[in-house]
């Protein structure tokens, strides 16, 4: 081999270390996508081979020189049925089974942790629920089902982790969701895949999976002191919708404790369910869906207000679930939320003190 | 019911002394014609010249993607060059290229018409496939366009300052150069064919064109609104397709997709036209299933409509619509495989030989066949969230398009171009062009379908090193595809003087094209034949070598 | 398809619409006008929409059906109208498939 | 039947290039059979044309009937400023020149010269009018500052002047502006066919002046015929959709 150009060589080896034909496979979904896949190339491979074995057959026994005549064929319904109901049907499976890992992969079960993802032009923004930011990065636990919740600032984009074998655009003015649940400690690639301008290559980061307790870790050491509900806490009273919503019978505006995820009833007869959708959309456009009951006097924060803030907002309301916490609030303008919570999502706030969403990996399991 | 059919001699052959590219000489006499003939002629030309602009940004790309960083061009720079890639080979090639170049040219021939029903229309749709073209190539020489030949909003009207308005407006003028191109279509299809021509005695050429046309006029206007709707929302800055003033992203997707989905049927449904002839003269033999076939290209383009949600099924649609659509996109899937397994059984029991049309539809099979499947995995729900937006989709509509619709574009031009031009191509160089063709396409777009699973995005001007081997295959191969393109872009100028003389029937088909002179004359027929036997009537041709047809002069 | 009738010209006789005809449309035409535009002054709930659609479709099949001859046409022309009018439900049914039930399953 | 009759030699060329001898029109182009044939593809080829522009409209239509689900009280709050009984007559003025046109392919066929002139001529006439009430509209929404993209101002529907009209929160105000510029892209889309239309009746009227559609060749007048009425047809469902529907709430 020494003929070979150093340089060459070098390639060569560069090449070979870097050579892969298979990602990882490293979510809970990834076998499911894997066995899809192959079930289908294993379609492929067959129609493939039964296409071009009657080509090649044919033309090699009927070629001109074995077969001078040819022999005029009108058609044959029946063959013309066998080959139109068995594709069918084969097309048929594939739709089913593609169809129930479709619904699997973004209907996030209710118990998963909820990270939130916000795309613009050029970066991956990912907000964790206590509080840690991170840039084209996302760190999870492993063994934890997940839900991300992406929306974009800007432009589609889309946010890819083939390892997992899950993606979802990020478009603007609606949230999306993702769910998986990692299964291998590593590092894994993390893209952009909807093309979004100048930048687009560039968008792009890394997945770190972690085993439970590096993960606890690593939150308690890049926590910025305040979590997404206390951020909106705060922005609450910033923005001055504490101004109405007092949670008082005498308000202007409706109360939002325990509003989250309960069916209200607007003013045109229809209902809808107050899930982070709606929140968020009320915040926009207030006056899109009213409340039954009151007048659409709620100014609209549309431009005033970033992605990330809203995050903050619909969080804080998420977590709002007795009038307690905002009797709190109205009390002591700082933010002192050591007081433990009453219930469940409510305590996010707990300061410094680890996060209780994480659910512990026996209970994890979907 | 078997039938002998044996290629003419050619050594005797002349070529006629009256045609219709000895009609009239001079330039005027081209660029104001009315004759089908001419004007394809002039697409011919005209898409082949868009074809090696499109070539060498596809070189361009992948030069660029030889090595992990962007450091051939600046990310922007490749950007433009994907996106006018992608617009000029779409809407200035490959949409154009069977239907205006051959389509054009043989449709009156084959009902049996000295003309499309309406030639000035069609000189009109040359001239504004050309507006359409000097738009686009405007846009690119002004500073390019960089929002993929998809346009998505509200990248498209908000975030980019690149001549997006030059290029839609471009793609717009194109877009009713091929409305017209239909609309002649269906009206000479419907209305000129000669006595005896039934629907059912119609080539299967025609039927293919029918159905594209149907797609052209019905889909086509739904972009040029589309488009127009970007541009003034661009120009006034106002928010249909804008989340932050109130509009819906989605909705540029689903008006978008409405027309581009129909069309990449546009873009295949004339080839399989033309290999639909191709099989059948080469294996002497009437087309299995002829019925099947044709209903199949209707089939294909009305399913066509109803399946364009598959391009957006992870953008955030409902999951229930998407379920109608992908359920949608698998029965569009099956009047191709039909068709497929009809020429394959078309061969059987045949007398086949393997001229270079035949070489080229024996790839198309092939190809066409991995990239439909391929197609099929992208619309089954749960695999097309890894695939969508990977070079998996790259591979799949190149595999389509150029393993599809460009092998059966050469296919057509090998077969017909006697006719054009009243001379053969040199065989033995057409023949390996071919094998080259084949060879270098495997090379640079199979591994495209390994780096899409491996979750290699598209668009991507540089992409992280774990990807590179593949891509260089890839970049090799394009290099030999580039040289099995370039071949017959010498040896066919190159035939139109040096090459054999073919008379007016070299493949002995049955086509009521080949039983005039080649070229043909400017009237087409003399007299409009009146038609007493079906399309791939071989019997009919073997009993008919003493009315041998003679050329004039 | 006998030799006979093969040719597909043969229905070119042109049938000419007399004025009265005309008259009678046009005059049924400004009636339904003054219709829809009355009855968008009274308050029926969804049915102000229903109704202005339902005359404007009638209005627009007066109009093809006579002024624009299709009543009289061949049937190959009654296809191409009804083609068109398909195509258009297919662009605004699937469509909406999306737009309905994008809020669906949000339980 | 045999093969013989597939003809294909040129045996009696003339040079003059007209392959057939038997009589026809001098208005029949040489690459059709015969008249009937020309006229059949004619106005196959006007209707094929005129399904384009169903689809043309159609992605229009699609939009705005989205958006206006979304924005309910925006598009109505819109469609309230518009003058309904400019609406109404403008309507009226279109029906009435569709009417004329119906007339004039009627007197083409007659073979009545004067008359078919007269006809054209009232058809550009009302075209004006239409374009005319319709530029009126247009100012009036210039000046009332409800031209998205130029001078747009959600203060009318903010604080309406109107007691009866009901005011509108500033965010759903702001989605008048969609109303309005899909108003504008209809209606102009709309007003460019009217003028094409137009411009094509002029040249119309001076081929008519010198006999061309009166000695038989009427396809020009009727498939123009389609085309006006196609347009008038645009406009039947424009006007209750941007008008009518919801004026009362
Ligand atoms: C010529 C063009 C062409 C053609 C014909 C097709 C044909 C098909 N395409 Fe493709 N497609 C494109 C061009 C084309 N496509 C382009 C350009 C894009 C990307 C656009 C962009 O984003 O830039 C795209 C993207 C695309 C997507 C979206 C991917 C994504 O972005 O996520 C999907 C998803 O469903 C899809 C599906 C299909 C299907 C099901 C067919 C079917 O019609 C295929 C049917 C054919 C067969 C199925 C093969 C024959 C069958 C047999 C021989 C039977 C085999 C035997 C057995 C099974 C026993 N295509
Ligand atoms: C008809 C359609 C058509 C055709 C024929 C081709 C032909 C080719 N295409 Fe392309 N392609 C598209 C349609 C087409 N493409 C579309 C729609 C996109 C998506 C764009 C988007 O994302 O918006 C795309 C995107 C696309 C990409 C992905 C870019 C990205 O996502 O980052 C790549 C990368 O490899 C590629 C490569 C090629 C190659 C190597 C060829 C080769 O087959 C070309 C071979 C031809 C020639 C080389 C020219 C002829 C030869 C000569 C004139 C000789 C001299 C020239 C040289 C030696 C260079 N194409
Ligand atoms: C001017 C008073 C006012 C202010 C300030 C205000 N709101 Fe409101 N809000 C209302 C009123 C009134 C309603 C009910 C009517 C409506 O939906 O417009 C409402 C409704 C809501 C709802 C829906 C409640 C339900 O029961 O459906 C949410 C969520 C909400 N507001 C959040 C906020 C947030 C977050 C802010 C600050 C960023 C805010 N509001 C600021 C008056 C206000
Ligand atoms: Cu963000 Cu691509
Ligand atoms: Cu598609």
């Amino acid at each position: 081999m020494s003929h070979i150009s150093p340089v060459l060589w070098e390639f060569l080896v560069h090449w070979l270390e870097h050579f892969a034909i298979f990602p990882p496979e490293a979510s809970t979904i990834a076998p499911y996508a894997d066995a899809l896949y192959f079930a289908l190339v294993g379609m492929t491979i067959t129609g493939l081979v039964l296409v071009m074995s009657m080509v090649l057959f044919f033309s090699l026994r009927y070629r001109k020189e074995r077969h001078p005549e040819a022999v005029q064929i009108e058609g044959s319904t029946l063959l013309e049925a066998t080959w139109t109901l068995i594709p069918l049907g084969i097309f048929l499976v594939f739709f089913v089974w593609g169809a129930l890992l479709y619904f699997r992969v973004y209907n996030p079960p209710p118990n998963s942790m909820n990270v939130y993802v916000v795309g613009k032009q050029w970066m991956w923004k990912v907000e964790h629920p206590g509080g840690q930011h991170e840039i084209d990065a996302l760190h999870i636990p492993e063994g934890v089902p997940i839900q991300l919740t992406l929306i974009s600032q800007d432009v589609f984009h889309s946010f890819s982790i083939p390892a997992f074998r899950v993606k979802r655009e990020a478009i603007p003015g609606r949230y999306t969701s993702v769910y998986f649940e990692a299964t291998k400690p590593g590092k894994y690639h993390l893209f952009c895949t909807q093309y979004c301008g100048t930048d687009h290559s560039a968008m792009i980061g890394w997945v770190y999976v972690m085993t439970p307790a590096d993960y606890s870790k690593w939150k308690a050491g890049n926590t910025s002191g305040a979590s997404l509900a206390q951020n909106g806490e705060r922005l609450f009273a910033v923005m001055g919708c504490n101004a109405c919503h007092t949670g008082t019978s005498q308000a202007r505006g409706p109360n939002l404790y325990g509003l989250y995820n309960t069916r209200i009833r607007m003013n045109d007869g229809s209902t809808m369910i107050a899930n982070d959708a709606y929140l968020r959309e009320k915040i926009l456009n207030p006056s899109l869906h009213v409340p039954a009951g009151y007048v659409p006097i709620m100014p609209t924060f549309q431009g005033q207000i970033s992605e990330d803030a809203l995050i903050d907002l619909v969080e804080y309301i998420k977590s709002l679930s007795s009038n307690y916490r905002l009797q709190q609030m109205m009390n002591k303008s700082d933010l002192d939320s050591a007081q433990p919570a009453p219930i469940g999502p409510a305590n996010q706030g707990a300061g410094a003190a680890p996060l209780q969403i994480v659910p512990t990996p026996g209970v994890s399991k979907p | 019911m078997s039938t002998i059919v044996s290629l003419p001699d050619q050594s005797t052959a002349k070529l006629p002394s009256k045609s219709y590219l000895n009609q009239e000489y001079g330039l005027k006499s081209w660029l104001l014609t009315g004759d089908h003939k001419r004007i394809a002629m002039l697409y011919l030309f005209s898409i082949t010249f868009f074809f090696i602009i499109g070539g060498v940004l596809a070189g361009l790309i992948r030069l660029e993607l030889l090595t992990p960083p962007a450091d051939l061009m600046a990310t922007d720079t490749y950007n433009k060059v994907f996106s006018m890639h992608g617009i000029i080979m779409v809407f200035l090639f490959l949409v154009p290229s069977v239907p205006a170049t051959i389509g054009n040219f043989l449709i009156p021939l084959m009902v049996g018409a000295r003309d499309l029903a309406f030639p000035k229309i069609n000189l009109l749709s040359w001239y504004l496939y050309w507006i359409g073209g000097i738009f686009i190539l405007s846009a690119m020489v002004l500073g390019g366009v960089d929002t993929g030949w998809t346009f998505t909003t509200p990248l498209s009207t908000h975030y980019v300052n690149t001549h997006v308005v030059t290029a839609a407006m471009g793609i717009f003028m194109a877009g009713f150069s091929s409305i017209f191109t239909g609309l002649n279509f269906i009206v000479t299809i419907h209305r000129m064919r000669c006595p005896g021509m039934t629907w059912f005695r119609l080539p299967l050429f025609v039927w293919g064109h029918y159905a594209t046309s149907i797609i052209m006029i019905l889909g086509t206007p739904v972009l040029a609104i589309t488009l127009v709707l970007v541009a003034l929302e661009r120009i006034f800055n106002i928010g249909v397709f804008d989340p932050t003033k109130g509009g819906d992203p989605l909705l540029f997707q689903h008006l978008f997709w409405f027309y581009s989905h129909p069309a990449v049927y546009i873009m295949i449904l004339p080839g399989m036209a033309v290999i639909s002839e191709v099989i059948s003269t080469f294996s002497r033999k009437r087309v299995f299933g002829y019925t099947a076939v044709a209903f199949s290209s209707v089939a294909i383009a009305v399913f066509g409509f109803l399946v364009w949600e598959h391009h957006m099924f992870i953008m955030g649609v409902s999951q229930y619509s998407a379920l109608v659509f992908s359920l949608m996109t698998m029965l569009v899937a099956v009047p191709s495989a039909i068709k497929i397994f009809n020429w394959s059984m078309t061969l059987y029991k045949g007398s086949i030989t393997f001229e270079t049309p035949m070489l080229y539809a024996f790839g198309f099979i092939g190809l066409f066949t991995i990239g439909g499947l391929t197609g099929i995995f992208l619309a089954t729900l749960g695999m097309d969230i890894h695939l969508t937006e990977t070079y998996f989709v790259v591979a799949h509509f190149h595999f389509v398009m150029v393993g599809g619709m460009l092998m059966a574009y050469m296919a057509g031009i090998h077969f017909w171009w006697p006719k054009m031009t009243g001379r053969m191509y040199p065989e033995a160089m057409s023949k390996t062009a071919a094998v080259i063709t084949f060879i270098g396409f495997i090379v640079t777009f199979f591994p495209q379908f390994i780096l899409g699973y491996l979750g290699m995005p598209r668009r991507y001007a540089a992409y992280p090193a774990d990807f590179q081997v593949l891509n260089v295959f890839s970049t090799a191969g394009a290099s030999i595809l580039g040289i099995g393109y370039l071949l017959p872009l010498l040896y066919l100028p190159w035939s139109l003087i040096y090459g054999q003389i073919a008379g007016n029937n070299p493949w002995q088909a049955t086509g009521l094209e080949w039983q005039i002179q080649s070229p043909p004359l400017t009237e087409n027929f003399t007299e409009i034949p009146i038609m007493d036997h079906e399309a791939y009537d071989y019997e009919w041709l073997a009993n008919k070598t003493h009315h041998e047809v003679q050329t004039v002069g | 398809m006998t030799e006979k009738n093969i040719s597909t010209h043969q229905d070119a006789e042109v049938h000419v619409v007399k004025p009265p005809v005309y008259f009678a449309i046009f005059f049924a035409l400004l009636v339904l006008t003054a219709l829809t535009t009355g009855i968008s002054f009274i308050d029926l709930g969804v049915f102000n929409a229903v109704i202005a659609l339902a005359i404007a479709c009638l209005k627009a099949s007066l109009v093809v059906l006579f002024f624009m001859h299709i009543h009289y046409s061949s049937r190959l022309l009654k296809l191409t109208v009804a083609a068109g009018l398909f195509t258009f439900m297919l662009l605004i049914s699937l469509t909406m498939t999306d737009y309905i039930s994008r809020a669906w399953g949000m339980f | 039947m045999d093969s013989t009759s597939i003809a294909t030699t040129p045996h009696e060329l003339e040079s003059s290039g007209l392959p057939h001898a038997h009589d026809h029109p001098a208005f029949m182009r040489h690459h059709f059979e015969d008249i009937g044939q020309q006229r059949e593809a004619a106005s196959f080829g006007m209707w094929v044309f005129l399904l384009t522009e169903i689809m043309f409209f159609g992605g229009l239509f699609c939009a705005y009937l989205i958006l206006r689900n979304w924005y309910h009280p925006a598009f109505v709050a819109g469609s309230n400023t518009l003058n309904i009984a400019l609406g109404t007559t403008n309507t009226a003025v279109l029906i009435g020149s569709s009417f004329t046109m119906a007339m004039a392919v009627y007197s083409a066929e007659m073979r009545r010269k004067g008359q078919l002139i007269l006809f054209l001529t009232l058809t550009i006439l009302l075209g004006f009018v239409f374009i005319g009430i319709k530029g009126v509209e247009w100012t009036t929404e210039y000046q009332e500052q409800h031209v998205p993209g130029i001078n747009f101002s959600i203060q009318e529907f903010v604080h309406p002047t109107n007691p009866k009209a009901i005011p509108l929160a500033p965010d759903m105000a702001e989605k008048t502006q969609l109303y309005f510029f899909l108003y504008f892209a209809m209606t102009g889309m709309h007003a460019l066919h009217m003028i094409i239309g137009i411009s094509l009746l002029f040249f119309m009227v001076w081929r008519a002046s010198r006999g061309a559609y009166t000695a038989g060749h009427v396809i020009p007048v009727e498939n123009f015929g389609l085309y006006w009425h196609f347009v008038d047809i645009v406009w039947i469902f424009l006007f209750p959709l941007l008008y009518l529907i919801s004026r009362y709430r």
